[in-house]
């Protein structure tokens, strides 16, 4: 079967875009992203996929995918609108990518999207958060998506003594390259105390253990890799896919609250299609929407062992010269997570990575293989992508 | 330093307990009873209760009462809280006698005086509910 | 590549399920999928695609692969829920054929639910229906889904003299399929006269030109080709799948208020991939939300030349020993309507059709070649299917 | 003999008329004045307006005028309406002049009044939305 490579990147800034529509902001990114190719119009994409996450409570607006047709003016051949919570755009990356290596399409236009601050207040979007989450067996007695993560941090804090100054380093980290990033929504500096001193959201997170509320729209095309070079001349190729959703939801289901077993299964697929370790990977950008996301993530990817991540993001070992560079981007803890979106963005940010254009004090030198990771439920549906030149 | 955000509604507060296939589940908890299905087939214990078995989808499953006991799995105390709770709520995960885990709130205890492994007490209280009335629900109680 | 089949269908009778909740029709149409088949557990099964319309607003509910996944007990190493409103369904079973297609999955599990009667009122319900139009441009306005294919019919019959009787016809067609299927929703035959006389929803559709709001679920177990026998005597196979989405979703944007142009280019491209024609058909489940759709659908897929529509139907053309027969399962108009369900349960009608498993009123003899076909928005996203034993 | 069915609720009416980028646009309407984009690049003529062609990808668009005459070019009348509607209300498709097409309310006739091809005034009522304040809109009138 055929290769798939990106052959044009887009994103808008993250952040609140009080006066851009959910179809202004996709219109934005995907103009960028056909500048970003070359001879290629928006009428020679055959394929097209959106991941928008909860547009019906967000927006009041079904049918996106229809809707959004309309507005980027693409008629396509294969369309979808793909969602699974927060990692709705790298479903729809795959899914998109099936598409292409499938044969059905040449072409596949991925876009990403959310539009959040389009209710009238911060209360009426958490409110909209909280529908990924269990309605009868856990939202109903008033969980949010800080809980479940408080939940994961409680028990890999008491069981393997993650402290909470180790969390707080990892949000240091991101928003040190987020100021790096014109694009991320939260670009000022912070301190391992600043997060500390932080007001409670849920023990053990804190405000700043958690990413903001954003609006924004990402998009990447998709080719056939034999023909990626008539639209780019720095294809960047997806080497594996890796995904696994586990039969659980409701936090009380979770086998077990000191790791993301669906993501040690899945990254081991990704591994295993692209015929890497994680040794091989130079830079990732994951799903850290809190800090123990991030730790998490790297413990089940293999970085680093389960129960030693801690240490590892301590030492530095996924800053830049460390063992792998982790959210160079700034993550989502500070490049804020526009839900659909986030899978898609982390997709251009590799994409920059691997052709060498990402600024300097983001750039990792002589990057080959990059990796995202993107999770939706309480980190039980779970997508890992594998990327080289 | 970073800029106010304010937290938390939550969608509608939504069990029927009239139209469901599990209303002796509704039913027991405001008699103070918690119960869950068993597959008949299998044997398989299943919490949220299914009138379906996951495992091996036979759907001869049966009421059974669940333990009273159970160890405290992992919790958290949420400041940020949906209208109609005061905060700070502290919730967890408990695995009962049997196995079983369910989620709910601690009625006794704040975060900074739990740890993983205290034992637990499962007893019932009232809760408001999408109805507007209030129904009881089972909540934990730090021994 | 591999050729994909269906080896396992299941559905629930559709209507008023007030004591089921979304999963639980889930299950029960999942299990009866399971038992179709042989040699199959849900564990046995690599991918999960899941085809709900609107569960944000009917249910209060996001995230529903991953919530229907733990009441399913599936694990799944590919998962995606897939939505494009009322074509989700076939969106849904043509994202997992990809997924069996490009080998990423041996099996996949294709559910399609939506659980309407939990709100509070029919008017609830509708509003939720509403979602699906555009908010600003259209909804805003008052629009709703009768109110779009009435536009279709009004210049249908302004320009071609197609008549109301004639789309009566349909309805007491698709009505007498019903009558001979238990899990039809409306099964009480009914005659020219009742459709004539039923009180006007949107001029010049009648409400027995309308189908019903009903719950249900359906589901679909696909297999590779090359181990299909392993599940079944009797696999059914696909041999084709085109889609079209357009750039087109405000009524006033469609370019061609008398035709489906989308389902033009969605049904030769799937006649393409089959190796068929329009005449090769024998038996064809369409998407019949009004009658007016069945009409234009009929003369879009070429069963009858455009604006001849009116008169096909009359002389029993799509009846049992007419040139094709159309919606023997009754059709939404009668099986009804739970939307995420409605590609997939098509699907289950056309197998059972090819397996000579229909019951005497409904089989259509010796039916070696299936259509189904699906729309979304104002028949501006459509998918075809083309199955065979 | 058919069960009875309640017809229609629809989401709150919406366009914000202060936090959008075509906030001429309505601007205009409240001066009866109906305007949309057109692409400077290629010279597309889009309605709804758009900040970016989506034909040429370009975004130097700018505000023209649109035609106030056209032709019906398709119509119905709805008896099941939303709350906050009067049924029946009457809808059409129209096509102006210059071939652009809207969608509105017919104010002046209903169903057996009218047929495709009828000529169409445009011109500008009030109605709800949904800051619960009345703001002019495009309607169609019967010559
Ligand atoms: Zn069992
Ligand atoms: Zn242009």
């Amino acid at each position: 079967m055929t290769d798939v490579a990106i052959v044009g990147v887009g994103t808008t800034k993250y952040g609140k875009h009080l006066d851009k529509s959910g179809t202004d902001l996709a219109q934005m990114a995907v103009r960028e992203a056909l500048n970003d190719a070359r001879n290629i119009t928006i009428r020679d994409i055959e394929g097209f996929v959106l991941s928008s996450q909860n547009p019906e409570i967000l927006q009041k607006q079904g049918n996106s995918v229809n809707h959004y047709s309309e507005f980027l003016g693409i008629g396509a051949k294969y369309a979808a609108r793909v969602e699974g919570a927060c990692v709705s755009g790298t479903m729809g990356l795959r899914t998109g990518y099936l598409a292409v290596k499938s044969g059905m399409v040449d072409t596949c236009l991925v876009v990403g999207v959310e539009k959040c601050y389009e209710l009238p207040s911060g209360s009426d979007i958490m409110a909209a958060f909280a529908y990924v989450i269990d309605r009868d067996w856990e939202a109903a007695f008033g969980s949010n998506a800080p809980m479940g993560f408080a939940m994961f941090a409680t028990r890999h804090m008491q069981v393997y003594g993650t402290t909470e100054e180790q969390l707080a380093t990892i949000s240091v980290k991101n928003r040190n390259f987020a100021s790096k990033n014109p694009k991320a929504h939260l670009q000022k500096p912070i301190t391992v105390e600043d997060v500390l001193n932080s007001k409670p959201v849920c023990k053990p997170l804190k405000l700043l253990d958690c990413c903001p509320v954003s609006d924004g729209a990402s998009a990447v095309i998709l080719a056939r890799g034999d023909i990626a070079r008539d639209y780019t001349d720095t294809p960047v190729y997806i080497r594996g896919i890796g995904q696994f959703l586990v039969p659980e939801n409701v936090i009380s289901s979770l086998s077990d609250l000191t790791e993301f077993t669906a993501l040690k299964m899945a990254s081991q697929e990704a591994y295993r299609q692209a015929g890497i370790t994680a040794d091989d990977v130079d830079v990732a950008e994951t799903h850290d929407c809190f800090t123990i996301a991030e730790l998490l993530e790297i413990e089940a990817m293999g970085f680093c062992e389960k129960g030693e991540g801690g240490r590892f993001v301590e030492e530095g070992q996924t800053d830049l010269g460390g063992k792998v560079a982790v959210n160079t981007g700034g993550g989502l803890l500070s490049r804020g997570h526009p839900i659909g979106a986030t899978g898609i963005c982390q997709a251009s940010i590799i994409t920059e990575q691997l052709r060498g254009d990402a600024p300097k004090g983001r750039q990792v030198d002589g990057a080959e293989i990059g990796l995202s990771q993107n999770l939706g439920g309480w980190g039980t549906s779970q997508a890992v992508v594998i990327y080289s030149r | 330093m970073e800029e106010e955000r304010e937290i938390m509604e939550v969608p509608p507060r939504y069990p029927n307990f009239e139209q469901t296939a599990i209303k002796e589940f509704w039913d027991a908890l405001e008699n103070e009873k918690l119960i869950t299905t068993r597959c008949e087939s299998c044997g398989k214990i299943e919490f949220p209760p299914k009138i379906i078995c996951t495992s091996c989808y036979s759907d001869d499953m049966e009421w059974v009462d669940l333990p009273l006991q159970g160890k405290l799995y992992s919790f958290a105390e949420m400041f940020a809280v949906p209208s109609g709770f005061n905060p700070p709520i502290t919730v967890a995960v408990v695995e009962l006698e049997n196995g079983v885990r369910l989620f709910g709130h601690v009625i006794n205890a704040s975060y900074d005086e739990l740890k993983v492994g205290d034992d637990i007490e499962i007893t019932f209280e009232e809760m408001n509910w999408f109805d507007y009335k209030k129904h009881k629900y089972f909540v934990f109680k730090k021994k």
